[in-house]
C-alpha cells in the first residue's frame, strides 16, 4: 500500500553563495528523499524576492501540496502567504526565519541570526579585547540588520570599537572595492567583521594586496567549505568562522518527510544554532563534495 | 496701401555667420509676394523670421503697423501668421488628421473627436484635390502626399497671412493646379501670401510682386507685369540665364544596358517591362503615387519584388544596394531628409557614407582625401555653405540636393536613377545639374531621370516613359515629346483636359 | 480599375494594423496553451485568476510606463519609488493608528500624492535639466532605494495594527462577482489609461512629443507640461499599484519592487510599445504583464527545469514569444 | 572679410565642440577636488590608483557599449555575459589542470572566444528576428545568469590550482613602471575602440546606422552586418574584462557581474554618448567609468553620509554632475 505525498518547497534563488547552498542542498535531499520513500514527490521551487515568493506559494497550492517547506524571504511580508496555505490544511514547516505568528507553522526549523551576530561579537570581545574593527553588511533586510545589531550589542562594553561599516551586498567584488576603501580611509584596523565568508575572500585579497600587517584576523560566517578549510589549515587570519549552515533546508525536508512516512509525529521546534567554527571543531563542519 | 505684416532691416546671423543682412520687405493684404533667390540666398530663413520660428538677430517686424516680437511659431500663429515649411515637419507615428489638428484637437466633453477632425481633414484635403485617406499614418505617406498634408495643416488656422516656402518642389502638376486655386481664393478673401518656388513659371503665374535676394541680400522689389522669367533669373544669379538644358547627347550606341522584364512591387507596381541604351537618358514621368519610386527602390534591392532584371545582357537581382552599387546601379532617393543624407552629421561623413571603402588607406579612412573630395564636391556641384563643418541640417535645402548628389555620384555608377533630381534647386543650379546628367551620358553611363517637372523631362530625356496606377501607361519618343503627350499618359483623361493642364502649368 | 487597386490596398492596411495590435493576444494563447500541456493543474480558474490577479502591480506600473514610453520617455525608478511609497504608505497608517476607513483612505490618499511627487521630481529634472531620462531615473532609483533602507533602518516597515490589516486585506484577496478586486484595478487603470492616452489631447500630444519632439513644439505642444504629466502619472499609476500590493504583504522592505522597472519595460515592449516613443498600446501592456506572470507561473507548474536554469528558461520564453509575434507581423 | 568669418567661426566651432567632449573630463576634476576636501586620504597615488584598477572592468565593457550604442542598439547581458564568461574561463582552466603560459594562454582564448559567440548571439537575434535589443539581451541577460547559476551548482567556480592562481595574479595586481597592468588593458582597450570607432569604415558606418537607418541602408552600408558586429565587439570586450577579472578573486559566482550592465551604459550615457544612437565617445565612456567608481569611492571615504543613505548620495551626485555637464555646454 504505496502513500503518495507531495511536500512543495519554496526557497529564494540562487543569488549568492549561502542561498545557492540552500537550492544545492534542497535539490540533493529532494532527490535522495523520492529515492527513500517511493509515493513522495519533493517540488523544489525558488524566488528571487518576497513578492515572488508569495506568488510561488500561490502556484505550488495550485498543484496540491500535502506539505510546505519553506524558507522565507522575510518574515513580515510571508506570514500572511504562508497563513492562506495553511488555511487550505497544508502541514507546514518553516525554516531559518519565523513567521510573525508562531501558530501558523508546524515546524520550525531555526536559524538564529540574532545568535549569529551574538557569537561573532564574543568572539571580537574574547579574543581581539580591543582595537578598531571594521563591519561589512550584506543586502540591506531583517537577516542583516538581526545580525549586525545583535554583534554591536554583544561589543558592549568591550574595549572593541566598530570605526565603519558598509553594505558590501554578500559579494566579494563589492566587499574587495570597500574594503580597499577602508584600508585608504583608516590607517589603523584591528580585525575585520565580514559577517560571511564570500565577502570574506574579497576582503582577504584587498588585505593582501595593501599588504597591511596591523589586521589580525577576519571574521566570516556561514561555514563555507574553503573558508572551513582554512580554519583547519590553521589559518593565521581565518582563525574562526560561524557557522550557519545552509543544509538547515534539509533538516526540515527529512523531518517533514518522516511527518509522512515515519510512525511518530514531528511537530516543534528545531534550534539549529550558530556556532562557532574553530581549529578544533572544524572538521564536523567541513563537506568538502558541496559547492559551497 | 497699408501692409499686413512689414519687416525692417532683419539681420540674422548663426554664430558669426549673417545669412541675412538688411533685409526689407513689406508685405500687403490681398497680394501674393514671391520671395526668390538661389540655394541658401536665405529665403527660408526669412520665412521662419517672420513666422516666429527664429528671432531676428536684429532689425524689427511689424503686424498692421505695431512693431511687434513673437516669441515662437505659436503667437505667430495665434495672430494669423503660418508658414508652410520647405522641410516636412510632420509627426510620422501620427495619423494625417492627427497631425493636422495637433495642437488644437476638436474637443467634445473634453474628449477629442476624431470624427468631427476626419471629416473636415476630408474636405480640407478634397480642396486641394487629394484623396488622401484622414486615418493613415504620416510613416506611409510619400513625400507628396506629406507636402499636402502640411499645406492643409497651415489652411486649417484663421490666416492673416500664409508663407509657403516652396509647396510646388514636390508636386506634379496637378496638384499644383489645385493650390494656385485655392491661393487665389485665399488672395481674394483678403489674405496676404508669401510665396517661394524656385520654378519661375509659376512665379511668373502666381505672383503680383516679386523680392529678389541673393547671399542673404535685398537684391529689388518688382511688380510681376513685365518681369519675365529670364529678368528674374538674371536678378538671382547676377548673370544671363538664356539656355537651361544642354544639348542632348547622341545616345553612344543601340545596346540595351538594362532591361527590365514582367516587373511587380506587391501592392505598388505591376507588370513593368522596359529597358534602357547605354548612353541613354531616360525619363519616368507619372503622377504622384504612380510607383515609379517604389519601381526603382525595388530594382535596387530596396524592397522585394518579382519579375526579371538584366544587366549588360546577364540577369542580376540585388539584395540590398550595396550589391546595386557593385554592379554599378546606383539609386538616388527622393527622400533626402529621411533617406539621403544624415542630417546630424557634417559634410564630409554624409559625402563619403555610400563610397568610403574608395577612401580607404589600409584599414583606416584617409581623411585627407575625404577633405579633398569634399572640396571638390563643393566645387563641382555649387554647393553654398559658408562654413565646411556644418550639419547636413543646416544646409539650405537645394544645397542638401547638391550634396545628395555629389554623394552618390562618388560610387562612380553606371547606371544612376535619380529621383526628383532637381527638387527644391535654384535656376542656376539646375542647368549645372542638367549639364551633369548630360556629361554622365556622354560618357556612355545611363541615367534614369524620375522627374514630376515635365519640363524637366522634355528638355533633358531621350525618352519618357509614362507611369500611371503602378503600370506603364505608355512610352513618349523623343520627336513626339510635349507635355500635352506626358500629362495625357499620366492622367488618362481625355486630351483636351489633358492640354489644359499643361497650360496651367506654364 | 483605380478603384479597386485602392480599396483593397486600403483594406489590406487595416488587416495588417490589427495583427500587430493582436500579436500580444495570439502570443497570450499560444502561451496558455503551453501552460495547459505542461501541467493540467495550470488550465485551473483558481490558477488562472491567481496569475492575473498578481500581474496586477505590474500591469498598473506598465500602464503609467506606456505614457512615459510612449512619449519618448524612460522611468527606471519606479520599483524603488513602489518601495518608498509601500514604505510611507505603511507608515502613515502606523502613524494615524486607529483603525477605521478614514485611516485607510488617508493613507491611500498618502501613497497616491507621493507617487505623483516622486513622479513630479523625475519629471522636473528631466525636463527642465535636459538630462537623459535613462541617468536622470537611474539615480532617483538610487535615492529612493536608500530612502527605504533608511526608514526601514535596513529592516522591514511593517503594518503593525492587524483590525488595519484585516480592514485592508479585501483590497487584494476580496472579490467582486467572483472577480478579484486587483483584477477589476488594473482593468480600472487600463481603461482610463486607455482612454487618457487615445481619446484626449494630452494623449495626442504624448505620442506627438515621442514621435518627434520639433513638430510638437512647433504646433503649440506644451511639451514640458505633456512630458512632466507622463512622468506623474508613471507615478500614480505606482501609487495605485502599491494599494493593491500593501494589503498582500502587509509590508515594505528594502527589496521590495527590486527589478520590476525591468519587467514593467519589458511588458510595455511585449505589448508592442516601441522604447522609441511616438507608439502606445495600453491593452497590449496590460497583455504583456500578464504574459510574464504565465510565464512565471509555468516555470513554477512545470517540473522539468532545475532550479538553476529556470531563468534561462524564462528568458528563452520571452525571446521565442517576440518572434512569433514579429512572425505574426511580417507574414501579413 | 569671407576669410576671417570662415576662420573665426571654425575656431568657435572648434572650442564648442571641445567644450562638448571635455565636459565629462571637467565633472571627473569636480569631482577629484570634492574628493579631496572630503578626506585627504582621497588623493593618496594608491587610493586613486586604486579607483581607476577598479574602473578597468566596467571602462571595458562601457567600451563595447559604446559600440552597441552608437549603432542605436542597447545590450543588457554584458553582466551576466561576464559572469559566465568568467565561469566558463576558470572550469576551462581547471580542466586544463598543468600550470602554465600555455595553460593561462587557452583559458584566456576561451574567455574572449565565447564573449564574441555570446555577442554573437545577440547580434543575430536582434537583426535577424527585429526585435527591440531591450527584450532581446534581457532574455539572454536571464540566459547566461542561469547558466553560470548551473554550471556553480548554485555554488562558486573557483580556480582550483593555486600555483596557476600565482601565476595569474600579476594580470590584476601588477604593474608596468608603475601604472597597473587592469589601467594598462583599459587604456590599450580604449584607444583600440577609438581607432576602430573614428578611423576606419566599419566605425563610420557604425555612426550612420545609428544616427539613420534608412539612409545607411540606401547608402548601401550592410546594415545586419554592421549592427551584429557592434554585438561582437561588446562580446570581446566583455571577455576581455574578465581576463583582468579573474585574477583579482579568483572566482565566479551567481552574483558576478551583477548591474554591471547598468554602470556600463550610464558610464556610457555620462561619457557623453547619446542612447539614441549616431554618437559615439570612447574617451568620454572611459571617464564615465572612472567616475563612477570615484563617487562609490568618495561614499566610503566620507564620514557624513549613513551606510543607509549612500545609494542616495550617489545618485544625487550622479545626476548633478550631469546637470553640470550640461550647463557646461549651455553656456557654450
Ligand atoms: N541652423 C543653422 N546654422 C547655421 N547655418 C544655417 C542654419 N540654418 C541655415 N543656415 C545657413 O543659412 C543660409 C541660408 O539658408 P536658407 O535655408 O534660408 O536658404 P534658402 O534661400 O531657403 O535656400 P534653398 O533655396 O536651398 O532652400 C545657408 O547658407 C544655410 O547653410
Ligand atoms: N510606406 C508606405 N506604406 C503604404 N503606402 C505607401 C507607403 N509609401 C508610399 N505609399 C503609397 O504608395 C503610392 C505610391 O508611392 P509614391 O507616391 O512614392 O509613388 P511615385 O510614383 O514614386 O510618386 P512620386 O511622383 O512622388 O515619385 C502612394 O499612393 C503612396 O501614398
Ligand atoms: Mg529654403
Ligand atoms: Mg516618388
Amino acid at each position: 500500500q504505496q502513500k503518495n505525498v507531495t511536500i512543495g518547497v519554496s526557497i529564494p534563488a540562487a543569488t549568492h553563495g549561502w542561498t545557492g547552498g540552500v537550492v544545492y542542498h534542497a535539490q540533493e535531499t529532494a532527490k535522495q528523499l523520492e529515492k527513500t520513500y517511493p509515493g513522495l514527490k519533493v517540488v523544489v521551487k525558488t524566488s528571487p524576492d518576497g513578492a515572488s515568493q508569495a506568488n510561488a506559494l500561490d502556484d505550488l497550492t495550485a498543484q496540491k501540496i500535502d506539505a510546505l517547506v519553506v524558507l522565507p524571504f522575510n518574515s513580515d511580508e510571508l506570514t500572511n502567504p504562508v497563513n492562506e496555505v495553511k488555511k487550505r490544511g497544508t502541514f507546514i514547516t518553516v525554516v531559518d526565519r519565523g513567521l510573525k505568528d508562531p501558530s501558523i507553522q508546524d515546524i520550525y526549523v531555526a536559524g538564529n541570526n540574532p545568535e549569529f551576530g551574538r557569537v561573532a561579537g564574543k568572539y571580537f570581545k574574547d579574543n581581539l579585547k580591543q582595537g578598531n574593527v571594521v563591519v561589512f553588511r550584506g543586502i540591506p533586510t531583517v537577516i542583516d540588520e538581526e545580525r549586525v545589531t545583535n554583534f554591536e550589542k554583544a561589543l558592549e562594553g568591550s574595549g572593541v570599537k566598530v570605526i565603519d561599516k558598509q553594505y558590501a551586498n554578500w559579494n566579494r567584488d563589492d566587499a574587495f572595492r570597500v574594503m580597499q576603501d577602508f584600508l585608504a580611509k583608516h590607517p589603523k584596523i584591528d580585525a575585520v567583521w565580514a559577517s560571511d565568508d564570500d565577502m570574506a575572500l574579497g576582503i582577504m585579497e584587498a588585505i593582501r594586496q595593501g599588504k597591511r600587517e596591523d589586521i589580525k584576523f577576519v571574521l566570516g560566517g556561514a561555514g563555507m567549505k574553503d573558508m572551513v578549510k582554512r580554519v583547519m589549515d590553521g589559518d593565521k587570519m581565518i582563525p574562526a568562522d560561524v557557522s550557519y549552515p545552509p543544509a538547515m533546508i534539509s533538516t526540515a525536508m527529512f523531518v517533514t518527510a518522516g511527518q509522512f512516512f515515519a510512525n511518530a509525529p514531528m511537530r516543534g521546534t528545531y534550534v539549529i544554532n550558530a556556532e562557532l567554527i574553530t581549529k578544533d571543531n572544524a572538521k564536523n563542519f567541513y563537506y568538502p563534495d558541496s559547492p559551497f | 496701401m497699408s501692409s499686413v505684416l512689414r519687416a525692417e532691416n532683419v539681420s540674422k546671423s548663426f554664430g558669426p555667420v549673417e545669412v541675412l543682412s538688411g533685409i526689407s520687405l513689406d508685405l500687403r493684404p490681398g497680394e501674393v509676394h514671391a520671395v526668390i533667390g538661389e540655394n541658401g540666398a536665405g529665403k527660408s530663413t526669412l520665412m521662419r523670421i517672420l513666422s516666429g520660428h527664429l528671432q531676428p538677430t536684429k532689425g524689427s517686424l511689424y503686424l498692421d503697423d505695431q512693431p511687434i516680437a513673437f516669441s515662437g511659431p505659436v503667437e505667430a500663429e495665434s495672430r494669423g501668421i503660418v508658414l508652410v515649411h520647405q522641410e516636412i515637419l510632420l509627426a510620422e507615428d501620427l495619423t494625417v488628421s492627427q497631425n493636422l489638428f495637433l495642437g488644437r484637437e476638436i474637443r467634445r466633453f473634453g474628449l477629442v473627436d476624431d470624427r468631427a477632425m476626419r471629416d473636415r481633414t476630408r474636405a480640407i484635403l478634397k480642396d486641394l484635390g487629394t484623396a488622401i485617406d484622414p486615418d493613415r499614418e504620416v510613416r506611409r505617406l510619400s513625400i507628396a502626399d506629406r507636402q499636402l498634408v502640411q499645406i492643409a495643416r497651415a489652411l486649417l488656422v484663421p490666416h492673416k497671412v500664409v508663407a509657403f516656402d516652396e509647396p510646388t518642389a514636390v508636386l506634379t502638376p496637378v496638384e499644383a493646379e489645385s493650390l494656385f486655386q485655392i491661393i487665389r481664393r485665399l488672395r481674394a478673401h483678403g489674405a496676404a501670401i508669401l510665396y517661394i518656388s524656385h520654378r519661375l513659371n509659376e512665379v511668373k503665374a502666381i505672383a503680383d510682386r516679386v523680392t529678389v535676394l541673393r547671399d542673404g541680400r535685398f537684391i529689388a522689389t518688382r511688380d510681376i507685369d513685365g518681369l519675365e522669367p529670364l529678368e528674374m533669373a538674371r536678378l538671382m544669379v547676377g548673370r544671363d540665364m538664356s539656355k537651361l538644358y544642354p544639348e542632348k547627347p547622341a545616345t553612344a550606341s543601340d545596346q540595351d544596358i538594362l532591361s527590365v522584364r514582367t516587373m511587380s512591387v506587391p501592392g505598388y507596381v505591376e507588370d513593368v517591362s522596359f529597358s534602357l541604351r547605354r548612353g541613354e537618358i531616360l525619363g519616368f514621368g507619372g503622377l504622384i503615387g504612380a510607383g515609379r519610386t517604389e519601381l526603382f527602390e525595388s530594382l535596387v534591392g530596396l524592397r522585394p519584388s518579382e519579375g526579371s532584371i538584366a544587366l549588360n545582357g546577364r540577369n542580376v537581382r540585388f539584395n540590398d544596394a550595396r550589391e546595386a552599387m557593385a554592379a554599378g546601379v546606383v539609386y538616388l532617393s527622393e527622400d533626402r531628409k529621411g533617406k539621403g543624407l544624415l542630417l546630424r552629421q557634417d559634410l564630409r561623413v554624409n559625402l563619403t557614407l555610400a563610397a568610403l571603402e574608395k577612401f580607404g588607406r589600409g584599414p583606416f579612412i584617409d581623411v585627407p582625401a575625404e577633405e579633398r573630395a569634399l572640396d571638390t564636391a563643393i566645387k563641382d556641384f555649387d554647393i553654398r555653405t559658408r562654413r565646411r563643418d556644418l550639419l547636413a541640417g543646416q544646409l539650405s535645402g537645394g544645397n542638401q540636393q547638391k550634396l545628395l548628389l555629389a554623394k552618390m555620384m562618388l560610387a562612380d555608377p553606371q547606371v544612376v536613377v535619380i529621383d526628383e533630381p532637381t527638387r527644391g534647386v535654384d535656376i542656376g543650379t539646375k542647368e549645372q545639374i542638367y549639364r551633369f546628367i548630360a556629361s554622365l551620358a556622354e560618357q556612355g553611363r545611363s541615367v534614369i531621370v524620375i522627374s514630376s517637372e515635365m519640363q524637366e523631362l522634355i528638355g533633358l530625356c531621350h525618352r519618357v516613359v509614362v507611369m500611371r496606377n503602378g503600370r506603364i501607361a505608355g512610352e513618349v519618343a523623343q520627336t513626339d515629346l510635349s507635355e500635352d503627350a506626358i500629362v495625357y499618359l499620366a492622367t488618362g483623361v481625355h486630351e483636351e483636359r489633358a492640354a489644359e493642364i499643361a497650360a496651367g502649368q506654364a | 480599375m483605380t478603384e479597386t487597386v485602392l480599396r483593397s490596398s486600403a483594406e489590406k492596411r487595416r488587416f495588417n494594423f490589427d495583427m500587430r495590435a493582436l500579436s500580444p493576444f495570439i502570443a497570450l494563447i499560444v502561451l496558455v496553451i503551453a501552460g495547459a500541456l505542461i501541467n493540467p493543474d495550470f488550465l485551473t480558474a483558481s490558477n488562472l485568476l491567481n496569475v492575473v490577479t498578481r500581474s496586477a502591480f505590474i500591469a498598473i506600473i506598465a500602464v503609467g510606463a506606456t505614457f512615459v514610453i510612449a512619449g519618448g520617455g524612460l522611468d527606471l525608478s519606479v520599483g524603488s519609488m513602489a518601495a518608498l511609497v509601500a514604505g510611507i504608505m505603511i507608515l502613515t497608517l502606523n502613524g494615524l493608528g486607529n483603525p477605521g476607513y478614514g485611516t485607510l483612505a488617508l493613507g491611500m490618499l498618502a501613497a497616491v500624492g507621493l507617487g505623483a511627487a516622486c513622479g513630479l521630481a523625475n519629471g522636473l529634472i528631466v525636463t527642465f535639466g535636459r538630462i537623459e531620462p535613462f541617468i536622470v531615473t537611474l539615480g532617483t532609483m538610487g535615492i529612493f532605494r536608500s530612502l527605504v533602507i533608511w526608514l526601514a533602518a535596513g529592516g522591514t516597515i511593517t503594518l503593525r495594527n492587524s483590525e488595519l490589516r484585516e480592514l485592508y486585506r479585501p483590497v487584494y484577496f476580496g472579490d467582486v462577482a467572483g472577480v478579484p478586486v486587483p483584477i477589476l484595478a488594473f482593468l480600472a487603470v487600463a481603461a482610463v489609461g486607455a482612454l487618457i492616452l487615445y481619446k484626449t489631447s494630452f494623449g495626442r500630444h504624448v505620442i506627438a512629443i515621442g514621435s518627434n519632439e520639433d513638430v510638437a513644439r512647433y504646433s503649440g505642444v506644451p511639451i514640458w507640461r505633456v512630458r512632466t504629466l507622463t512622468y506623474i502619472i508613471q507615478g500614480i499609476c505606482v501609487g495605485i499599484a502599491i494599494l493593491v500590493y500593501v494589503p498582500r504583504l502587509g509590508s515594505a522592505t528594502p527589496t521590495t519592487g527590486l527589478l520590476w522597472e525591468l519587467q514593467a519595460i519589458t511588458a510595455v515592449v511585449i505589448g508592442g510599445t516601441a522604447l522609441r516613443g511616438g507608439l502606445g498600446r495600453v491593452w497590449g501592456t496590460v497583455v504583456g504583464a500578464i504574459i510574464l506572470e504565465l510565464v512565471a507561473n509555468i516555470m513554477v507548474l512545470s517540473n522539468f527545469v532545475s532550479e538553476f536554469l529556470v531563468g534561462a528558461v524564462q528568458g528563452a520564453i520571452i525571446i521565442i514569444a517576440m518572434l512569433v509575434q514579429r512572425s505574426l507581423q511580417r507574414g501579413r
